[in-house]
């Protein structure tokens, strides 16, 4: 299959969602249905494009001679979009249930499903330019969805998003500038600037600048702020783009950056290598001591996300094959786990009225499944094996260690500190929601009720998913091998 | 000599002649004069243009019967008619769609002055597009600054005549002291035309000797255009001159007539003074610093204005100071990027102003963001195109204003020590941009009942919408389709600069 | 010392232009009042046009206009510098028109010509209506 | 086999509670006879002698679950089941006076004994990390089951600890893995000479921390004192007695099947372990001394045995391994008991403090009785089994440790022991003997149900027989550690 099929798979959310904002819908029914043969759609797509495409280039547009805008298929795309493409219906399944009661439904679903369309565009793009402008794009197409609810708050939150987002694609936008410069800017594994001959400093400078850029997205201390922030949108919302679409995109761009443009050997061992790697250490400490002292269940979990983010970008940082093995096996079962926790805050949220952690004394009676999904989650996040949180620590301890460097091992210290905290921050809410103390047990108003089956079923899966993750990883390790070595 | 070379000769006289009859005309045949002098000056323009990128030739055509060194011409190559092109294309634009606006802003009575105005304002910029004689260039200015300044003191506003009266000192101020720097140069050399006046002071510098006084010289006149097209230290006079006319005027004044000051600029520098004298004499680096400074100080203020117009004015002043920097870096991709920028400006600022007064007129007239909140539902286009025009601001790939941004950021690689403080300026005035357009674009679509409730949706007229959508989209052509544009221009460079 | 004396009077034209200039400079910057901004200007303007015309002026020749069919070069003073000033003296005359037209409608809009009190009744009657 | 040694507990405790028709005492008798057939077959499995081995589980090529039965996890595993059975028996007497959804209770005993089970036999180090890191995360609801406040913050306080221990092991274990051949158990240490040595040590001395949480070692001792008392009482015991042997297990296996006795030897990690240990020894009786709440007094009393075992275990040598195996038995067998006792005080007579023991052993003389021969044996007056344990490695302290840590270890036990005896014996003799000015009459003899008093008894005697035949076991334990060394 040639590779143009990729433009579809891509611009059919994309034109298809905006689009949509100006149809205007009979009943919820309808607009379900719409959207649902929409997403699906783009999913049979983009696992067409991901089974069968090969790894030809497809020019969609040409900028200048060299700057073109064009999508190719390869390994890491294959594991990014396969990603996407299975969480988004998902979450549509959830989001159904969960936004009946919403106001300004037009609007989200117009940009929920363009997002999906952004995100796909980013995991295609063959080339910097493509997955910049995509990456700016991501920006525009989730803000609506941030300020979701409309309230002052949210919009304080999504204006914060847009700036913090913007201000990190100003950065990148430096590497991007220097990469078209070097002619380095088409993704090939390894990179392009192994032997550089300009300035070294330039070269290292504009790698760390470009670096916290795309980290922004993936939320690297300092540049975090907007994400706890953006906990105010709808749990559909949170659960899928600040848990996996737009955060792990932004930690998918810092993996090109760093493997496939600049390529590994052209930092490693400089000190641009140590600046982002401390960074990413001291965001895995500070997310999770952060997320210990919220009483808000979401922007609790949204910490745990800023922490659990930068283990991948820890990993991305130590730059060597297998790091990028463990940082992407990381990317994918983190997505799973903190989006199906994300589910079950929401179903808390919105079945159990409940939406601080004290308040959840013996809420489990009344919602077993959720919070059974919700332990599976705590689990795996802490990494108790056999959960799949687990299998990825584990390998990114095995590439920390391998380095004998002590920074790397500094940060494997650091990531198994992150994990303690995790398991307090995670299991205190597991301990309060299953085994209420005999003092503690508030009184339950009768509405609480266990969430509906179009929330369980998602969560249902997905801790499904957690578990064979876990118990079957070596398929899915030896897939991502595959897809890094070429 | 085909007939087609006369063909920038015809537009100036023509509208010369139009400037004169609107005289004896009422304001609907004079609106119609115009409308009719615009059409054509287009045609003739691009016609011009085509011819001269067919055969890719640039030639000097004599204005009288006095040859050079003392007659006066025209010279042009590409990028003349280019920017011509451009520049009468954005005030057909700018007229259009600020036309009903206008009619209520201006007396009935005064409406035919204002069209005169235009004809002049547009013989001005064709002038300053094509003149080779820099006395000539003086003379447009001052004819220019006087056109703009009617333009903007036409409005029965009290505001807009103090706004005037100031944009016409601080003009004055510029034509005087680049008069001066013309009569320096004058005397020193005693050349008026840009390619004698070229080859004297390439050999006076060879020489050694007057390098001071040319240094001067060359300051005093990169100075005054500095101050007319609103450089940074001297750019007090922009907010008020463009948020206060009527947004016609706003949009002719400030995404046209600076760019025609700017464009005679360049032309001194490469033709004139040329480029390595000029980046000897220092004045190259000062740009370079007033550049940056200009970016980051305008979108700064206009970070906290408080009008919309207001705020789309300040954001020029950045806009411009991306310009200087260009000048200031000095090399060819960075004069493309310059070329750039002024298109994309050019595209870009008149629809915002467009956009913005369609937004204030159905939040009830009120400039401040509170009541703009959710203009954007009330009148959709007007919304589109701002946020078209706020993504082109801040520099979203496919749209025009990224393409500059690109250009200027690949150009500075490579400058030595100038390279990060122009990656850094960028940077810095992208996040800036991100502050206050994406801002308001937000604002302005807010569902409804966060905004003020009182206004009821208006149908916007199509006249008003046409021009702004024309905008828009020549806006994203720049933006997706760079690399026609790319290539003329630097066609168009080698046939200027040799 | 005696040089620069020397060569400040040898052309005085010009040190006599730089006065004007800074003089009409002056006037326009620092007074308040619109009139004499105007009037300010003119003198500017003079100045440079002083300067411009004893550019073109060569001892002993003639003004360059042909009565007694003299046509040679040497016998009259270089034209293009009048020629200069000439359309200098119409640029300024009208620019200095409009500046007053303006004063004239200031005036009848605020009463006054005093810059500062403007700009005062301007920050008053901000952010208003337009 | 080995396999069907884990699933069974496991089955049972998912089944058997929640799915069994009938009432309390059918469900019960269910749970009394898979838990009898568990016995029987790690019996027969032990007793056959052959070596068993499976292969359970590959995550990926790095991580895989095995299991093998060799010497030392066969003692656990027999101490394990047998302990279980007792508790399963006492604890069907003692649940009837606890408040609280009692099937869950036994759910969690029974999957706990699995994961205990699985981390004894577990073949290789990732599946004894895998099976330590669940048996924690099960055991806990056990110490939370009365759900007041403090069971719970007791709970919590030992999950996390726990887990805590365990990421320290986790960072050891990614370090040895890139250190040694194999992370299988072999006799002597798989560990790559000279391959970061530093590094490596520093790891071994990090999981030996780690499990020392478990085993309630010094710097993280701090959750036993909290989660044991407010547990109920045979879970307690259990915890006590056996669960903190997993700590243990995991210190044992990685000195002496991964890193290496010889290795270890005169290293600053034994060093430092050593003198942890005693520290820990000394602390936990000085604690449990001063300690009033009897439950509370215990668990201090554990912390101090318990490190009794470490310091065999850092002795390195065959003595000091074998005196540990014998020092666990023992502990285990007078801990529970001991437990078990204060379970009975405490539902039967309503006493926790140790000032209000007086006279209560008039009421309860059985169980006193039996207090007598478990403290007894805690304190290690021969002829009781504790003296047997205590003596060996006193003894391969003597002659296996260099310069002044051969005379400080013995030194150390005996005092402890001392206090041992200060913290025990006064309860008894104010049970036995209130004295004259007793205020009330202490009341009349109480009826002591015999699920309670039966496997207390079993208990006291095996202190008191083992003691008394002491080569029984030595011999035994004398096998098992020599093929270890």
């Amino acid at each position: 299959m040639s590779s143009w099929f990729l433009l579809l798979p891509v611009f059919l959310p994309l034109v298809g969602g905006l689009l949509s904002y100006f149809i205007v819908f009979p009943s919820d029914g309808s607009r379900r249905w719409f959207y649902g043969i929409l997403t699906v759609a783009t999913t049979a797509l983009a696992w067409m494009a991901i089974l069968r495409c090969g790894s030809d280039t497809f020019i969609l547009l040409r900028f200048t001679d060299k700057l073109t805008l064009s999508f190719r298929m390869d390994g890491a795309a294959r594991l990014f979009a396969g990603l996407s493409a299975t969480l988004w219906p998902v979450t549509m399944v959830y989001a159904w249930d969960y936004m009946r009661h919403e106001k300004h439904l037009r609007m989200f679903w117009a940009f929920f499903t363009a997002s999906f369309g952004v995100t796909l565009g980013i995991a295609f793009s063959a080339n910097m330019m493509t997955m910049y402008l995509f990456y700016e794009l991501l920006t525009l197409a989730t803000l609506p969805l941030v300020m979701q609810p409309m309230t002052s708050k949210a919009i304080q939150a999504g204006i914060k998003y847009v700036i913090y987002s913007m201000s990190g694609a100003a950065l990148a936008f430096i590497g991007l500038v220097f990469v078209i410069v070097t002619d380095a800017q088409d993704f090939v594994i390894g990179g392009h600037l192994a032997g550089y001959a300009g300035s070294r400093t330039t070269l290292l400078s504009v790698f760390a600048l470009s670096f916290l850029g795309f980290g922004v997205k993936a939320a690297i201390w300092p540049l975090h702020a907007w994400l706890p922030a953006a906990a105010v949108a709808p749990t559909p919302v949170t659960a899928l783009l600040h848990a996996v679409a737009v955060v792990k995109a932004g930690a998918f761009a810092c993996i090109r950056l760093t493997y496939y443009a600049f390529g590994p050997e052209a930092v490693a061992g400089s000190w641009a290598q140590e600046l982002v790697m401390t960074l990413a250490i001291f965001t895995i400490v500070y997310g999770s001591s952060m997320s210990l002292k919220q009483q808000h269940f979401k922007r609790r979990l949204a910490y745990s996300t800023v922490s659990n983010l930068s283990y991948i970008l820890f990993a991305v940082s130590i730059m060597t094959t297998e790091a990028l093995t463990a940082s992407f096996l990381h990317l994918i079962y983190h997505s799973v786990v903190k989006i199906m926790a994300f589910f079950a805050a929401g179903a808390v949220l919105h079945y159990g009225e409940r939406e601080y952690v004290d308040e959840l004394e013996g809420l489990g009676k009344y919602m077993p499944v959720t919070f059974a999904c919700f332990t599976v989650a705590s689990c795996a996040l802490t990494g108790i094996p056999p959960f799949n949180g687990f299998i990825s620590k584990w390998y990114i301890a095995l590439a920390a260690v391998h380095t004998y460097h002590p920074l790397p091992l500094l940060g494997f210290a650091a990531l198994l500190l992150s994990a303690l905290f995790t398991a307090i921050y995670m299991f205190q809410v597991v301990v309060r929601a299953w085994f209420p103390s005999k003092e503690g047990i508030l009184p339950l108003p009768g509405t609480v009720r266990e969430a509906g089956a179009l929330m369980l079923v998602p969560m249902i899966v997905l801790a499904a998913a957690c578990l064979v993750m876990g118990l079957f990883p070596q398929s899915l390790l030896d897939l991502i091998r595959e897809a890094v070595s070429v | 000599m085909s007939f087609v070379q006369n063909f920038p000769f015809f537009s100036v006289i023509l509208s010369l002649l139009c400037a004169v009859t609107s005289f004896f005309l009422d304001a609907r045949w004079a609106k119609r004069l115009t409308l009719f002098l615009l059409c054509t000056s287009i045609g003739l323009q691009g016609s011009v243009l085509s011819f001269c990128y067919r055969n890719h030739m640039s030639y000097e055509y004599l204005m009288g019967h006095f040859a050079a060194p003392w007659g006066n011409e025209i010279a042009l190559g590409i990028l003349e008619p280019l920017f011509a092109l451009l520049f009468a294309t954005v005030m057909l634009c700018c007229v259009l769609g600020g036309i009903k606006r206008m009619e209520r802003d201006v007396f009935p009575g005064k409406q035919s002055y204002y069209w005169i105005m235009v004809d002049l304002a547009h013989v001005s910029l064709l002038a300053l597009c094509y003149t080779n004689d820099i006395f000539t260039g003086y003379v447009f200015i001052e004819i220019c600054t006087i056109a703009s300044c009617a333009l903007l003191s036409i409005r029965e506003n009290g505001r807009a005549l103090i706004a005037a009266v100031r944009y016409m000192v601080f003009a004055l101020i510029g034509s005087g002291l680049f008069l001066i720097g013309v009569i320096f140069t004058y005397s020193i050399t005693g050349q008026l035309l840009f390619p004698q006046l070229y080859e004297t002071i390439a050999s006076l510098w060879e020489a050694g000797t007057y390098r001071f006084s040319m240094t001067i010289a060359i300051g005093l006149m990169v100075v005054g255009l500095a101050i007319k097209s609103g450089m940074f230290p001297f750019h007090f006079w922009m907010p008020d001159t463009y948020g206060r006319a009527t947004p016609a005027s706003s949009g002719i004044l400030s995404g046209v007539i600076s760019k025609g000051y700017i464009f005679l600029l360049i032309k001194i520098i490469y033709r004139v003074v040329g480029i390595e004298i000029f980046a000897a004499s220092g004045v190259q680096t000062l740009l370079l610093l007033f550049g940056i400074a200009g970016m980051v100080a305008g979108s700064v203020s206009a970070i906290f204005a408080k009008r919309l117009t207001t705020m789309v004015a300040f954001s020029s002043v950045a806009q411009i100071g991306y310009i200087y920097m260009g000048l200031g870096m000095g090399t060819q991709a960075a004069l493309i990027a310059v070329f750039f920028q002024i298109f994309s400006h050019a595209l870009t600022k008149p629809m915002l102003f467009l956009s913005a007064s369609q937004l204030a007129n159905v939040s009830g007239g009120r400039q401040d963001f509170r009541s703009l909140c959710g203009a954007g539902h009330r009148h959709p286009v007007a919304g589109f195109t701002f946020t078209v025009g706020a993504l082109s601001m801040v520099g979203i790939p496919l749209f025009a204003g990224f393409i500059p941004k690109l250009y200027f950021a690949t150009s500075a690689f490579g400058l030595g020590w100038k390279t990060w403080p122009v990656l850094l300026a960028l940077a810095v005035s992208t996040v800036l941009n991100v502050m206050y357009f994406l801002y308001t674009t937000i604002l302005i679509w807010l569902p409804r009942e966060e905004g003020a409730r009182n206004h009821n949706r208006v149908m916007p007229q199509v006249e008003t919408i046409v021009p702004a959508a024309l905008l828009a989209g020549f806006n994203l052509m720049v933006g997706i389709h760079s690399s026609a544009l790319t290539a003329l221009f630097t066609q168009g460079i080698d046939l200027f600069c040799q | 010392m005696e040089q620069l004396f020397g060569n400040l009077l040898y052309n005085y034209e010009e040190v006599v232009a730089v006065i004007l200039f800074s003089i009409g400079f002056c006037i326009l910057l620092f007074s308040r009042n619109l009139i004499k901004k105007v009037v300010g200007l003119d003198i500017m303007d003079t100045g440079v046009f002083l300067l411009l015309a004893s550019r073109g002026y060569i001892a002993g020749r003639h003004v360059p206009i042909i009565v007694d069919g003299i046509t040679t070069a040497e016998y009259y003073i270089n034209p293009i510098p009048a020629g200069l000033v000439l359309t200098g003296i119409v640029v300024s005359v009208s620019v200095s028109a409009l500046m007053l037209s303006l004063t004239v409608r200031i005036y009848r809009t605020y009463h006054t010509l005093d810059v500062d009190s403007l700009y005062m009744m301007m920050s008053v009657s901000k952010g208003g209506k337009q | 086999m080995l396999v069907g040694i884990i699933l069974l507990p496991l089955l049972t405790g998912l089944l058997i509670p929640h799915f069994i028709p009938g009432g309390r005492r059918r469900r019960f008798c269910f749970l009394m006879a898979s838990q009898i057939v568990e016995v029987c077959v790690v019996t027969a499995a032990v007793l056959s002698g052959r070596d068993y081995t499976s292969d359970i589980w590959r995550l990926t090529e790095s991580l895989t679950i095995a299991l093998n039965l060799d010497g030392v996890a066969a003692v656990f595993c027999l101490l394990t089941v047998i302990s279980w059975l007792l508790t399963l028996l006492y604890s069907y007497e003692y649940m009837q006076h606890e408040h609280g959804h009692e099937a869950n209770f036994y759910t969690f005993l029974f999957i706990s004994e699995g994961m205990l089970l699985g981390t004894a036999l577990s073949a290789d180090f990732v599946s004894m990390y895998v099976f330590y890191e669940l048996t924690s995360l099960c055991s806990m609801p056990l110490v939370l089951y009365e759900r007041t406040r403090k069971a719970i913050t007791g709970a919590v306080k030992y999950l996390y600890y726990s887990i805590g221990g365990a990421f320290f092991v986790l960072f050891g274990l990614a370090v040895l893995y890139d250190n040694t051949f194999t992370l299988d158990f072999l006799p002597g240490g798989t560990l790559i000479p000279g391959h970061h040595t530093q590094l490596v040590l520093a790891s071994i001395f990090c999981i030996i921390l780690g499990f020392g949480t478990k085993a309630g070692m010094f710097p993280m001792h701090n959750w036993l004192p909290t989660a044991h008392p407010v547990a109920p009482a045979p879970a307690s015991a259990l915890l006590s007695g056996i669960i903190t042997k997993a700590g243990v297990i995991g210190i044992l296996r990685v000195i002496y099947f991964i890193a290496g006795a010889n290795r270890l030897r005169g290293t600053w990690v034994q060093t430092a372990c050593l003198s942890l240990a005693l520290f820990t020894v000394f602390m936990g009786s000085m604690m449990a001394f001063t300690e009033k709440n009897f439950k509370k007094r215990l668990a201090y009393s554990s912390i101090s045995q318990i490190s009794y075992v470490l310091t065999g275990l850092f002795v390195l040598s065959q003595e000091g391994l074998m005196g540990s195996l014998l020092q666990i038995t023992f502990h285990a067998a007078a801990k529970i008991a001991l437990f078990y006792i204060a379970g009975i005080l405490i539902c039967l007579a309503g006493v926790r403090s140790v000032e209000r023991f007086r006279g209560v052993g008039r009421r309860l003389p059985v169980t006193f009785g039996c207090f007598v021969f478990a403290a007894l044996s805690l304190v290690g007056i021969p002829p009781f089994g504790g003296f047997v344990s205590k003596w060996y490695i006193s003894l391969a302290a003597l002659d296996g440790l260099p310069g002044a840590f051969a005379y400080l270890a013995p030194a150390v036990l005996l005092l402890s022991a001392l206090l041992t005896a200060g913290y025990l014996f006064p309860p008894i003799i104010r049970g036995f003997f209130p004295g004259a000015d007793l205020p009330e009459s202490p009341g009349d003899r109480l009826r002591e149900p015999w699920q309670l008093t039966v496997p207390l008894i079993l208990l006291a005697a095996v202190c008191g027989l083992l003691g008394l035949f002491p080569d029984l076991l030595t011999s035994v334990m004398q096998r098992i550690a020599g093929a270890v060394l």
